[in-house]
């Protein structure tokens, strides 16, 4: 490619033309009950530390994927809603810019990702983020022996200083393009990859996939109208969509 | 065979006349030296409104606000890092890189030149006498063997120096 | 000055240029000639995955019965899923289920025998070898049974089904040792018994969630602790957009807003110990409002006339209005169905209160009925466990025997009943007086620290055995539990001490419980259901158990349904007063205790396990420790914030717990969840919190036997001292800020 | 009062460099305090953290800042009062700066100095804070120039390089006086600082010259510099930081508080080194004009956020603005506006500008209340962002607390030391301001 042609690629905003996959996620507010089994699952993929009591008052649990709860009403017409809220892995995120070493930044897959090795901790990025789901090593966590035999060995340990957030369990995504190029294949097929999270939703609220496939079960959860980005004024395109409670009107039935 | 001759003077207007006088007469080789920066002494010294500094400043000027826009862009082109959905080569933020780099380079490029123009750090043996940084002008006449050392004596002499020395040769 | 900026502009392009090559020069050169040692712009999770085996087998973390694959690694579980062909759970598992690796690597599990060298309870213990534990107590028991004082001997366990419970009973047989109980908090026993009595099944019918479309729930939090949560998850997932156009609408009755309560349309904050009342209300107007044409309609009819709405206002709480909104919606619903359990089992009148949801199905005509209560589904290894299934008043009894000194040797397997009985029982009173207590356990709990010999056992997920869910999905089918790692600690699993001490005992034991091992017991048995179903020929068993161990479940894939039964009017004058009646008068204890099981501990087994501990709290985000949930406008009565500890006291007891004011619950209820306040349990579980059942009073509900833990009246006192309970949630309310989605234009 | 007598030329040498010759007990009393409380409660704590992780300070799960960050800005903040007072007054030639300007300078070095410290103990793996920097390196680590914070490390680099060598060069020919004036060791080290310098025209007019620009590339680089730190909240999509005014906002409140920093140390050098000759009511009645006109500034940029943040009617600036003035920090709120807002203008009152000691106590107060609206930022903002149920709260823990103090002591003996190595008062350019020796005046 001729330098003037790499110049014109540097210039584009975005810089990708097409990203290799597009990584996305839906996750239907209608479905999820709030059960929490996607937070520990999480925790079990990704070998987020145990922090304990102490430091968990003090606000400093890990929490890569978190459910936020919010009243509506009053006391007895109240209602009560979920929100899982993980990385959404905004195509114009907020926090990639900021951080001086580019430990942070967003990869031909469409993800945000994260370089532990990289990051001096700033902490910039996490307060740039406006949902929050950056989560910060306060202290170098252990694990009482031999609660250690459980860590993932896919998956890094972090030491203190350092920032994390979800990665859409890369790793996974990593091992089916590996089986994918094994099997003689181009791509990854739909549902080869599923993030722990998405793996263990008991009510299927959670569907991850590649956007970019048309015909992708992502792809069609996408075209759903009941799809809203959270805070999508703030345009960070962000690559998780939910779909929206059905609330039923009034009290009577249909 | 060069000699230097001090005139160590109390007021700065003799100290002036002083200067005048010598370098009508002929003596090219003043050095004039005073507590606090004069500017009819400078005059005298033939040094004009402008200082060659200034070319110095513009250099490292223009070289950061290029240099700080080529680090940024050859930091970012090395590994491609996209980020926030913004370019590769950003302009406005690396923009500001390039102004910060534009003062950088011009306070540095400026000092050197500060060096280079005044010929300091010189540490070498010089005449100099202390009170000239206290309270009394100096003028240094350095005569050779074309000159004549004892008019440059009279002129300092008569020009109200307090104290006029052979200092002898440097 | 246009110039200028342009000819800058240009400026700094020639020098984006220079930088660009100069970029694309070094970075080509140095990547040529030296490689990066360690790229450091490559998140590490991006290269060197390796290769995991998965092991499928079941979960043995509640009652449930969802099969889970483990992912293991260099011989090491590192995570558990659901198992994907399992068709209880489908590929799904809940927090607790995943958090089994915790109870496997737990720091605290009991790593060897031990022997208790001081007083019962004092916590000194010695580590003995298995030689030496297993020659004495199986030299105890074996010459109790020769002097034919076999029935002195107790075994109580937890939820046991399967072949291990077989293995138990025949062991408990042979022994001459009549009493084998299982006692399981978790245990629906006023449900049971309803069904018995309404229908006449003993064992759960299968509750399809999944094809109704209009789910009336009394009390039950199906999505969290009810019967099997995960696959009511995934039912519900499919109840509400499963099928394109058409979601099902949920209802909840309960007083304090479960999980289930906030995922559903409606919630109902019926008074505690009306829900029953409720339910005969509206099977009162469908009957009444033409909604049930059964021949027996005038029976019905003459039946539920008490149970006018109208007239049952008052004490129901509920608006005539509302009772016929819901009929409403029962009748124009295609798929209507009623289910119970929580709070509105746990009433002094539980009993009642499940016969009249019963009924309610009945006379919605969703008995028998896709979508409705489903009969049938034939157990394919003996499920006599129910019958051993302890309900309070039993364990009383047992507890009296225990208290008589009549109990030389009580053999324990996962259950903790001090932990799990009210102290107003005496239970932990008459344990004491059991000459030998010996703990076959993994940790040491509450009731294991009462041992004089521990048995450390494996936890399930180094253990052989097996498991027939209960209901299961509707077919007949069987979970196979394997050892996916080796054992970490000297533990065996209950199944292998069970048949070593059959050997050590001797006798006609060895004869009668020939196998060496669990593994050869499990696949000897196995061998014979393959018989059974393969028409009494064991050829192809090899191949069969082979797949069975890969697939971790087998299930016969034809299932017979039977037809629904028929249920009379007579019920519910069988059943009597479905209203709950409370421990404690009203003016001296104005508000009704609710201590309630949490998805984090269930009834408090999950409290060991970190990842439990740390997950915070569905309904209220709160961590660690134990709340006491009011009213905000109780709060407000009395002048309490989040955080302000306060004295609840019933008749039975007192405890202490920080408020934490919960939007969603009766003004008259006080809600506590159970799961803290464990005396021993290991570093995670031990002094944190307090255990609400301390409070509860010893009100039964007669036709169950079960304790009516919902029955008791508590008092609140603010104490002045301050506890700031541990919680992840800032503001819970969403501002105006939308975050839940674009506002919706009001029609 | 005795009528003020102009000093001599040589007067002026004596007592500045006395100040730097003569050291009395008192100053290795003070030297010595601050260095232990300096190592005590900046650098222990400080190790402390570093070994223990960043959790040591109270930060948190969405409050991911603290004061760590605030303090930085905070002595950014200071360090501009040695930029307007010699840079932009040499410009415009004002020739009362020249007693001061000396120690504005070094106030603006050491306050850099102190921040530069906050960024350390701030980053979360101290040990790779060099990687900011472009460097090559084999491990393909460029630093990402497109991050504000990445702006700011360019820009307090050059501004910490360029005030250096500002202080550096306006005090070679007082490094000569030093040489003069002294024998020995010391002879032969100013000897190197004062690079031979004799005070030939030459010279003079070089270093003139070279000043000059100096004060020119300064004096955009100070505007830059807040502006960018500013930037590191303003870039920020936070509400109630998220704002263009934020630049001109900073800048200003930095050359406020920076200036009322001089007027503290000021009242501190005369009283001790006794330089009652050389700083003077005028310098003082001037620099309270100054601070009346900043405070003006200052008042109304913090009215136009409350009405903006009000008119704007958005859940999200309203909820943060409602915070940062009724919520748990509320009385700090109110505090920073009685200090910064209120109190400066008793300096309307000319016998109040003109008395050294009220002008102490309310240079010490605006200080205070910058001290808070920088902590005001840090701590209401962030930890209140955009999704209400991830809403934190910070409060600083003991260790910041306790660096936060140690940080004075930092700058206060950087400063102590400063005095003894540098004339604190520029003695060439103080002599320029004094009366030609005139052999016929009378």
């Amino acid at each position: 490619m001729s330098t003037a042609n790499t110049l014109r690629d540097y210039l584009k905003p975005g810089y990708y033309d097409e990203f290799d996959y597009h990584w996305a996620m839906t996750i239907d507010l209608d479905r999820c009950t709030g059960c929490s089994a996607c937070v520990v699952a999480c925790q079990a993929e990704n070998n987020l530390p145990i922090v304990g009591e102490k430091r968990f008052s003090e606000r400093r649990e890990i929490k890569w994927l978190r459910i936020e709860r919010y009243w509506q009403g009053e006391y007895p017409d109240i209602k009560l809603r979920f929100l899982p809220m993980l990385c959404q892995h905004c195509d114009q995120a907020p926090c990639e810019t900021p951080c001086p070493v580019a430990a942070t930044y967003h990869n031909q897959d469409g993800l945000n990702t994260q370089i532990y090795n990289r990051c001096i901790g700033t902490r910039t990025c996490a307060v740039y983020c406006p949902y929050e789901v950056r989560s910060f090593n306060w202290f170098t966590y252990t694990w009482d022996e031999p609660l250690e035999q459980q860590l993932n060995p896919d998956v890094t340990v972090r030491e203190k200083g350092v920032m994390e957030k979800c990665t859409f369990c890369i790793q996974r995504i990593r091992i089916a393009k590996d089986k994918a190029k094994d099997d003689d294949r181009r791509r990854v097929r739909d549902g080869e990859v599923t993030p722990a999270c998405v793996q263990s939703c008991p009510t299927e609220a959670m569907v991850f996939g590649d956007s970019k496939d048309p015909d992708s079960k992502v792809s069609q959860m996408l075209n759903n109208p009941r799809g809203f980005k959270v805070l999508e004024d703030l345009n960070t395109l962000p690559s998780v969509v939910y779909l929206q409670k059905v609330e039923e009107q009034g009290h009577g039935h249909g | 065979m060069a000699s230097n001759i001090l005139g160590l003077f109390r007021y700065e207007e003799d100290f002036i006349d002083a200067a005048e006088r010598l370098k009508s007469a002929g003596y090219d080789e003043l050095t004039l030296m005073s507590p606090i920066p004069l500017h009819d002494a400078e005059k005298v010294a033939g040094l004009g409104k402008s200082s060659p500094v200034r070319r110095f400043s513009l250099a490292g000027a223009l070289l950061g606000a290029f240099g700080g826009f080529a680090l940024a862009t050859f930091s970012a082109t090395v590994f491609l890092l996209p980020t926030g959905g913004r370019s590769i080569i950003t302009f406005p933020p690396f923009l500001v890189i390039a102004y910060e780099m534009t003062i950088l380079l011009g306070v540095l490029f400026t000092l050197l030149g500060f060096h280079v123009v005044s010929g300091l750090p010189a540490w070498r043996d010089v005449p100099y006498v202390e009170d000239t940084n206290v309270d009394r002008f100096s003028v240094v006449v350095e005569v050779d063997e074309k000159s004549d050392p004892e008019a440059a004596r009279r002129i300092l002499d008569e020009g109200g120096a307090d104290e006029v020395r052979d200092l002898g040769e440097y | 000055m246009a110039n200028i900026s342009r000819r800058d502009f240009l400026k700094f392009i020639g020098a984006g240029g220079i930088g660009a090559g100069a970029g694309y020069i070094y970075a080509e050169s140095v990547k040529k000639t030296v490689e990066f040692l360690v790229p450091q712009v490559i998140p590490p999770e991006d290269w060197s995955p390796g290769v995991a085996t998965w092991y499928n087998s079941l979960c043995g973390q509640c009652p449930a019965g969802c099969g889970i694959s483990v992912r293991i690694r260099e011989g090491r579980a590192k995570k558990i899923e659901g198992n994907p062909v399992h068709p209880v759970n489908q590929g799904r598992l809940c927090a607790l289920g995943q958090s089994g690796l915790n109870a496997l690597y737990n720091p605290d599990r009991i790593r060897t025998p031990l022997r208790l060298t001081g007083a019962r309870g004092s916590g000194e213990y010695e580590p003995i070898d298995w030689d030496e534990a297993m020659t004495s107590l199986g030299g105890r028991l074996g010459s109790m049974k020769i002097q034919g004082a076999a029935d002195r001997i107790h075994l109580l366990t937890g939820t046991v089904r399967g072949h291990l419970d077989l293995l138990l009973a025949r062991f408990m047989e042979q022994l001459g040792a009549p009493t084998y109980l299982q006692y399981d908090y978790t245990h629906p026993h006023s449900l049971y018994a309803a069904n018995r009595m309404v229908f006449g099944v003993d064992r759960l019918p299968y509750y399809d969630i999944r094809n109704s479309d209009l789910l009336l729930s009394f009390g039950a939090d199906y999505l969290g602790m009810w019967i099997s949560p995960v696959h009511h998850s995934l039912s519900y997932g499919h109840l509400r957009q499963g099928r394109p156009g058409h979601r099902g609408t949920c209802v909840q009755i309960e007083p304090r807003m479960s999980l289930s309560g906030a995922s559903a349309d409606r919630w109902i904050p019926a008074p505690p110990g009306t829900e029953g009342l409720l339910a005969l209300a509206i099977a009162e107007a469908l009957v009444d409002g033409g909604g049930y044409d059964g021949a027996d309609r005038a029976d019905w009819s003459a039946a539920l006339r008490p149970f006018k709405a109208s007239k049952l206002a008052p004490t129901i709480g509920v608006d005539a209005a509302v009772v016929a909104e819901l009929t409403d919606a029962i009748r124009r619903a295609e798929h209507p169905l009623a289910i119970g359990g929580g709070p509105a089992a746990e009433g002094s009148h539980g009993t009642a209160a499940m016969t009249a949801v019963n009924v309610l199905n009945h006379l919605a005509g969703s008995l028998g009925r896709r979508g409705g209560v489903l009969f049938g589904a034939d157990p394919v290894v003996a499920d006599d466990w129910r019958v051993r299934q302890a309900s309070y008043a039993r364990m009383m009894e047992h507890a009296q025997i225990m208290g008589r000194g009549d109990v030389d040797v009580l053999l324990l397997h996962g259950t903790n009943p001090v932990f799990n009985l009210p102290q107003a029982s005496g239970y932990t009173a008459a344990l004491d007086k059991v000459g030998t207590i010996v703990a076959l356990s993994s940790f040491m709990d509450d009731t294991t620290a009462m041992a004089d010999l521990i048995l450390p056992t494996n936890v399930y997920l180094e253990s052989w055995g097996d498991d027939v869910p209960e209901p299961g999905v509707g077919l007949p089918l069987a979970t196979l539990s394997q050892p996916v790692v080796t054992r970490i600690h000297d533990s065996r699993s209950a199944g292998d001490i069970v048949l070593g001490l059959a050997h050590q005992i001797g006798g006609e034991l060895p004869a009668e419980l020939p196998w060496t091992t669990m593994e050869e017991y499990i696949r000897h048995s196995w061998r014979q259901i393959y018989s059974v179903e393969a028409g009494g020929t064991d050829a192809g068993f090899d191949e069969f158990w082979k797949d069975a161990l890969r697939s971790g479940v087998w299930a016969r894939n034809r299932a017979e349904m039977e037809a629904a039964p028929t249920v009379s009017p007579a019920v519910l004058a069988q059943a009597g007063s479905a209203a709950s009646e409370f421990d404690g008068a009203e003016n001296d204890y104005p508000f009704v205790l609710q201590p309630m099981m949490t998805q984090g501990f269930v009834d408090g087994r999950g409290a060991n396990l970190p990842w439990q501990q740390e997950l915070p709290d569905p309904l209220t985000s709160v961590v660690f420790s134990t709340w006491v949930e009011l009213n905000p406008t109780t709060a407000a009565e009395l002048d309490l914030e989040e955080g302000d500890v306060v004295e609840v006291s019933s008749s039975a007891g007192t405890l202490a717990a920080p408020v934490f004011i919960y939007q969603a619950i009766r003004p008259d209820v006080v809600a506590i969840p159970i799961g803290q306040g464990h005396t021993r349990f290991g570093r995670f579980a031990e002094g944190r919190g307090t255990n609400p059942l301390d409070l509860v009073a010893t009100v039964t509900d007669e036709s169950s036997g079960a304790l009516a833990t919902a029955a008791t009246r508590v008092t609140i006192r603010k104490t002045g001292e301050r506890l700031s309970l541990i919680k992840t949630d800032g503001v819970s309310r969403d501002l105006g800020r939308q975050i839940l989605g674009p506002a919706k234009e009001h029609a | 009062m005795a009528e003020y007598q102009e000093p001599t030329y040589a007067e002026v040498n004596r007592d500045v460099l006395r100040t730097m010759l003569v050291t009395g007990p008192k100053y290795w009393t003070a030297l010595g305090i601050s260095m232990t409380v300096a190592v005590v409660c900046f650098f222990g704590p400080w190790f402390y953290q570093i070994h223990v992780g960043v959790g040591a300070a109270g930060m948190n799960r969405s409050a991911f800042w603290g004061t760590y960050l605030s303090n930085f800005i905070f002595w950014i903040g200071l360090s501009h009062s040695g930029t307007l007072l010699s840079a932009v007054l040499h410009i415009t030639q004002s020739s009362w700066r020249k007693a001061i300007y000396r120690s504005a300078e070094a106030m603006t070095l050491f306050s850099l100095v102190t921040a530069a410290f906050f960024v350390m103990v701030h980053v979360g793996r101290v040990w790779f804070v060099h990687w900011n920097f472009p460097v090559p390196n084999q491990m393909g680590l460029w630093p990402n120039f497109r991050s504000p914070l990445m702006f700011d490390v360019m820009a307090v680099t050059t501004y910490l390089t360029a005030s250096s060598i500002f202080i550096y060069m306006g005090s070679v020919p007082d490094f000569a006086a030093v040489r003069d004036a002294s024998t020995g060791m010391r002879r032969r080290l100013y000897t190197i600082f004062s690079f031979g310098w004799r005070g030939t025209q030459k010279e003079w007019h070089t270093l003139g010259w070279a000043y000059t620009f100096f004060a020119v590339f300064v004096i955009p680089l100070a505007v830059s510099v807040h502006s960018i730190v500013s930037w590191d909240f303003a870039m920020s999509i936070v509400p109630s930081l998220h704002q263009t005014i934020f630049a001109p906002y900073f800048v200003c409140g930095a050359i406020y508080s920076g200036t009322a920093g001089i007027v503290s140390v000021m009242f501190l050098l005369r009283k001790f080194l006794g330089l009652e000759r050389y700083i003077r009511e005028i310098h003082l009645d001037n620099l309270g004009k100054l601070l009346i006109t900043l405070s003006l500034i200052w008042t109304y940029i913090n009215i136009m956020e409350v009405f903006t943040g009000w008119f704007s009617g958005s859940s999200f600036e309203y909820e943060a603005m409602k915070f940062r003035m009724f919520g748990f920090y509320g009385p700090l709120y109110w505090e920073m506006l009685l200090f910064c807002a209120l109190v400066p203008l008793l300096m309307l009152f000319g016998k109040i500008r003109k008395n050294w000691r009220y002008m102490f106590i309310i240079s010490i107060l605006i200080n205070i209340g910058m001290l808070t609206e920088r902590f005001l930022i840090v701590a209401t903002s962030q930890p209140r962002k955009f999704l209400p149920d991830a809403f934190g709260f910070y409060f600083p823990s003991p260790v910041e607390i306790s660096i936060t103090v140690g940080s004075f002591a930092i700058f206060t003996t950087l400063f102590l030391v400063f005095v003894k190595w540098v004339p604190c008062v520029s003695i060439y350019e103080v002599k320029e301001t004094l009366q030609p020796l005139r052999k016929r005046a009378t």
